[in-house]
């Protein structure tokens, strides 16, 4: 399964990945709205050094987002209810987008919209623009046309997004799912067939909590997006269910990561690549500290390249999946 | 810019009265402060339920040798699991910290006379500002208040720091009967500027009695932080900006300190209309 | 909202609860699969003291399981992949319902099934069982004649078991829901039509960890259910979904309670009464302290009922929810 | 019958070579303790991200006054953030500890003469067995081994509480090169019984080798437990009924200790055909 036998020295690890069609010096990504667009992360490590960064999702116009307060903390996760605040498409491309060109980063951005339309703007307006590696279409929004149902949790309007932004650009495409449906894989399936050239997976939980003084929701927006370590078990299980079913979708894992460990169950569960989101919220240089624990842990399990544990937790388990009585998506 | 220390030993821990004072040494951060500045500590430990830093204000730096600062001090109370976890540390034990954060109280460029006004453990960082403005021969008038006497922080201090010192309790267990702002009038007929560090009501009704003097006011907010270094944006509160126009703006990093008369103090909590 | 000014005494508290139409002493009972058939936990405190003992859901035929290891502990959380080991219906109902009724405690008996039939035949043999006060019927089980669906996942599967389970028992039924739905209000829904008297959630969510040394599953079922802290938000948010959406509908409410304070969140949320499931593994004392707990809270808050809270949480929420732009279903 | 103590104070605690040593108060534990029993801690604090206890088998029991026991010691090494957590607790630290739990040793009727196998951390329930076993009368003849000198533990102690001792290691750093069960055989020869606690394969080759000069072995096992107390069947094993059937058993509750023959080793990890 690895060759233990042949130690390798972690600075002679190959991390360069291709993710997309798109080739990154390593597979330690931001996650989008977990590290803005970059330029603060740059005070504590280089932006450069990571595979890429993700930027927040940005709409096309400006948004004021969500009324306060926006976050609660639970057990090892936390709710956020932002409302995507942003300075809207124009101003990104502006301001941000050559900022992170000019430090030589990747960048994958992330696009947000209430309807096909606009998500099919953003991409139009993203063309040709310098330093744009990837693009990540953030599935998890209220379909405006639609009683505000979320894109990510039906196949048809999902597909149709990625179908319409898939028209206007050459640019790969991540489509990024939401965890919060009946069969993640028949959203995976939907997206690929409409073009996405890859899945980035997943978005937070919904979740709620309740202030137990005033009892009343904590957030002022009611419910909230969960993520953190809390969800890493069920991010595995996503990538893991994803990557069996379309062996050949290359993935942008994340839920949870917190050590090159983490990100480990993520390329062995079929990850390509992971993002390091909430994460930084507590060690502002956690991105880099997982690059290099991923490194080692690699080194230490004789690895000479990252490439070579995508998808192992597969391997020899096809043969248990058949054997067991149960299939394995039975939760008791 | 701010800088994470990984291993930030504690040097001490004690109580004050119901605030612990925690002084970790961390010369990268302590060598940058100014006034108003925060930093942000990592809690409950790396395999621990608590993902999220805990921001306070630096009371104090010091300790360094040959001119700069390697210690930095805040001033906690336990409000809740981190804060617990934090209290419990010892000397010699490592802790996780980054800062300094955000932007400091802004100094005059005159001597000018200035009250600085704090509530509870808002007062805490009053005392670096104290300090600062007297070296640049400002008067300070200080006024301190809280709740009940056990909730008052650096009221024997206060008047060390300053030229007078005011202090109030809701309960009139110490000091004056009464709020801050009851004290603090006096103080603004010869005022030139006002500081304020508190709770958010508190720092409403202290712009708003300033301003109701012509009297410019800094307030420092306290709003809940993910990230504390303006990844995140839950930290936001409505500003009017130099437009004119309400902006959800982060506090972390475009404040803690804010024009008092830019902070839309009624709008907290929601989207006024018309702000982008 | 509550009568902070009149405080009432901790034993001042009425804390009895109906619940489907029955009415128990207080509103903590024990979750199913996490207490056994009480006789174990009846070591650490009387089982008779608890609102209900939910019994670890029984099949018709005696089970051996799935095969080890079972369990991975989790951030706050825990992965299980029992597979319904037990001794089926009729030891169950010769040994263990009998212990219950004999210490006077209220069984709140789980029940699961491999077809509809399976549930049906449960039912039946349950009819006239002394000490049984609910049935709790456990629909997050692989359906064997549906390719392994699990029933909780489909509307139609789901009323389906609830519909044969009713026309067999005069007792009043619980449907158990799984979160991993897209619309979980649907199900809900689904099953009340079929007769459910009432809901309990939530049941585990899919998980994987996967071992970073083997960089295979660490579960021999590959998936197992998540359950602890990590998922109470999600468990209140859907709580606060369905009661919102079904607000005659009673609830049992579970997923990560630890405290007095977390059974609390769930009453807020439309819950009539509670489950405290993985942290009596923690905390084999968890549900009666839990119960002090909440008793405490209850009477520091000057709430002369348990049941005073029951939804407040919803109370002036309705109109919140018309002035947000976005519906408070959207992640972000 | 198991008890939860809330409240037990950390009295000791020691590094003992690779290994902790850890003593604390619980008479109501304590008093009730059998050779091979275990206890569970809960560790990470309230508000940590740790949910399940930790089960340790009990080392030794002491400390009461009028005949009583009030003190308790398990042995452990640092494996993950749990036993890390506990490796930092002080004396005068609180634990949240339930116990004894298990099934203990079956000791003889008569005197008998009783080979006492350990690997690792396994030795630490044969220190209690083995002062159980004497006070019958019983011969004690102690197998200790373990990977390396570093990870063995009661090499020393193991002369005092036995007739024989010897020790192994894989790899000749303390004692015999080699393992425990290559060193038992000149014991089996004149031996009535077999106890062993240590590693699963350990468990398989020492029953193996006991069974094969018919003599009866008791062995404790360690499966991954998520509750301790018969509740959660996370810990089961295959294990051979009286009914010669396979069934999976709870080894928190029916075991630790099991008949060595009655352990399916080869099927750990599967669900034997015809198992019920
Ligand atoms: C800029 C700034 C300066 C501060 N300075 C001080 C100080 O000098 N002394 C002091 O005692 N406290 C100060 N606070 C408040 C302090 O950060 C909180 O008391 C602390 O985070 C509570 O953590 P907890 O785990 O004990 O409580 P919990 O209530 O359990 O915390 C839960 C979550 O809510 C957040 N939170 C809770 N209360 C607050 C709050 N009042 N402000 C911000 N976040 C909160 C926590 O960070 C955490 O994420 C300051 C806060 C900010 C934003
Ligand atoms: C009956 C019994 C007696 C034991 N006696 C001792 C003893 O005397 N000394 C000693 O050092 N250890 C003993 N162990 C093993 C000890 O329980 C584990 O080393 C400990 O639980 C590891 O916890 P962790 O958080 O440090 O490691 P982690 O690996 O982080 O633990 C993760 C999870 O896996 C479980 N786990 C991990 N390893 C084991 C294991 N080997 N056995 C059971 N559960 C495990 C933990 O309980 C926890 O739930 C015993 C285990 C059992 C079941
Ligand atoms: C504060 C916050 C804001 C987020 N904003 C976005 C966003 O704008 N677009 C998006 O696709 N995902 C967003 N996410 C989701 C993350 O990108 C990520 O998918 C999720 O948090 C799980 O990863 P984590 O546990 O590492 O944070 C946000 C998450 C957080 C915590
Ligand atoms: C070990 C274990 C076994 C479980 N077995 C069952 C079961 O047999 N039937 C069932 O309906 N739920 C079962 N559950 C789910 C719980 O009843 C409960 O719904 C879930 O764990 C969430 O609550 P908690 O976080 O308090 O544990 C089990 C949970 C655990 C942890
Ligand atoms: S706390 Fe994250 S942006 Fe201010
Ligand atoms: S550990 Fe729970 S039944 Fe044994």
């Amino acid at each position: 399964m690895n060759t233990l036998e042949r130690p390798v020295r972690a600075t002679d690890v190959d991390m360069a990945v291709t993710l997309a069609g798109v080739r990154f010096p390593n597979p330690v990504f931001t996650a989008s709205g977990c590290a803005a667009a970059g330029r603060e992360l740059n005070q504590f490590f280089d932006v450069a050094d990571l595979g890429g960064v993700v930027t927040k999702s940005v709409m096309r116009e400006p948004r004021t987002g969500r009324p306060t307060p926006r976050m609660a903390e639970t057990p090892s996760g936390m709710l956020n209810s932002i409302g995507l605040q942003g300075p809207g498409i124009d101003a990104f491309l502006e301001r941000d987008l050559p900022w992170l060109a000019e430090q030589d980063a990747r960048a994958v951005v992330s696009i947000a919209g209430g309807s096909v339309e606009e998500y099919a703007t953003l991409a139009r307006k993203l063309r040709g623009a310098r330093g744009l590696a990837l693009l990540e279409v953030n599935i998890s929004c209220p379909n405006v046309e639609d009683r505000g149902q979320v894109f990510a949790c039906n196949a048809v309007a999902a597909a149709d997004v990625i179908r319409a932004v898939k028209r206007e650009t050459r640019i790969p495409v991540l489509a990024k799912l939401s965890p919060d449906v009946t069969d993640i894989v028949s959203i995976a399936t939907a997206v690929v067939e409409a073009g996405a050239n890859g899945l980035s997976m997943i978005n937070t939980l919904l979740g709620m909590v309740i202030d137990p003084d005033t009892l009343r929701p904590v957030l002022a927006g009611l419910t909230g997006g969960l993520s953190g370590p809390a969800i890493r078990p069920v991010a595995v299980r996503a990538v893991w269910q994803v990557h069996a079913a379309l062996p050949r979708v290359p993935i942008l894992g994340m839920g949870g990561i917190r050590s090159g460990l983490d990100a480990l169950q993520f390329l062995a569960a079929g990850a390509s690549a992971v993002s390091v989101g909430t994460a930084v919220f507590g060690d502002p240089g956690a991105p880099v500290r997982v690059l290099e624990e991923l490194r080692d842990a690699l080194a230490e399990r004789g690895f000479g390249s990252v490439r070579d544990v995508v998808g192992l937790a597969h391997r020899p388990a096809l043969a248990e999946v058949s054997e067991d009585a149960d299939p394995p998506g039975s939760p008791v | 810019m701010p800088t994470q220390v990984r291993n930030a030993s504690v040097l001490q821990i004690e109580k004050l009265g119901s605030y612990h004072r925690l002084r970790v040494v961390a010369p990268a951060i302590a060598g940058a402060v100014r006034p108003g500045h925060f930093v942000a500590f990592a809690v409950g430990g790396a395999e621990g339920g608590l993902l999220l830093r805990r921001a306070f204000s630096i009371y104090a730096v010091g300790g360094g040798g040959s001119g700069g600062s390697s210690t930095i001090d805040v001033i906690f109370s336990v409000a809740g699991a981190g804060t617990r976890w934090l209290s419990e540390r010892r000397p010699g034990d490592r802790l996780d910290v980054v800062g300094p954060l955000g932007r400091p109280f802004p100094l005059p460029v005159e001597p000018a006379r200035c009250v600085l006004v704090g509530g509870g453990y808002g007062a805490a960082p009053l005392f670096l500002l104290a300090a600062a403005l007297r070296k640049r021969d400002c008067r300070v008038d200080m006024v301190l208040g809280a709740a009940t006497e056990d909730r008052l922080f650096g009221a024997l201090d206060a008047k060390r720091v300053s030229d007078t010192a005011a202090i109030t309790t809701d309960d009139g267990s110490a000091g004056l009967r009464g709020r801050v702002t009851d004290a603090m009038d006096p103080f603004l007929e010869r005022a030139d500027v006002v500081y304020a560090c508190g709770p958010m009501p508190m720092l409403a009704a202290v712009s708003k009695r300033a301003l109701a003097h012509d009297i410019p006011v800094h307030v420092a907010v306290e709003e809940a932080m993910a990230c504390g270094i303006g990844v995140c944006m839950t930290c936001v509160l409505p500003v009017r900006g130099k437009d004119g126009v309400a902006h959800m703006v982060r506090s972390c990093v475009e404040g803690p300190v804010f024009p008092g008369d830019a902070v839309l103090f009624d709008d907290i909590g929601t989207i006024p209309a018309g702000a982008v």
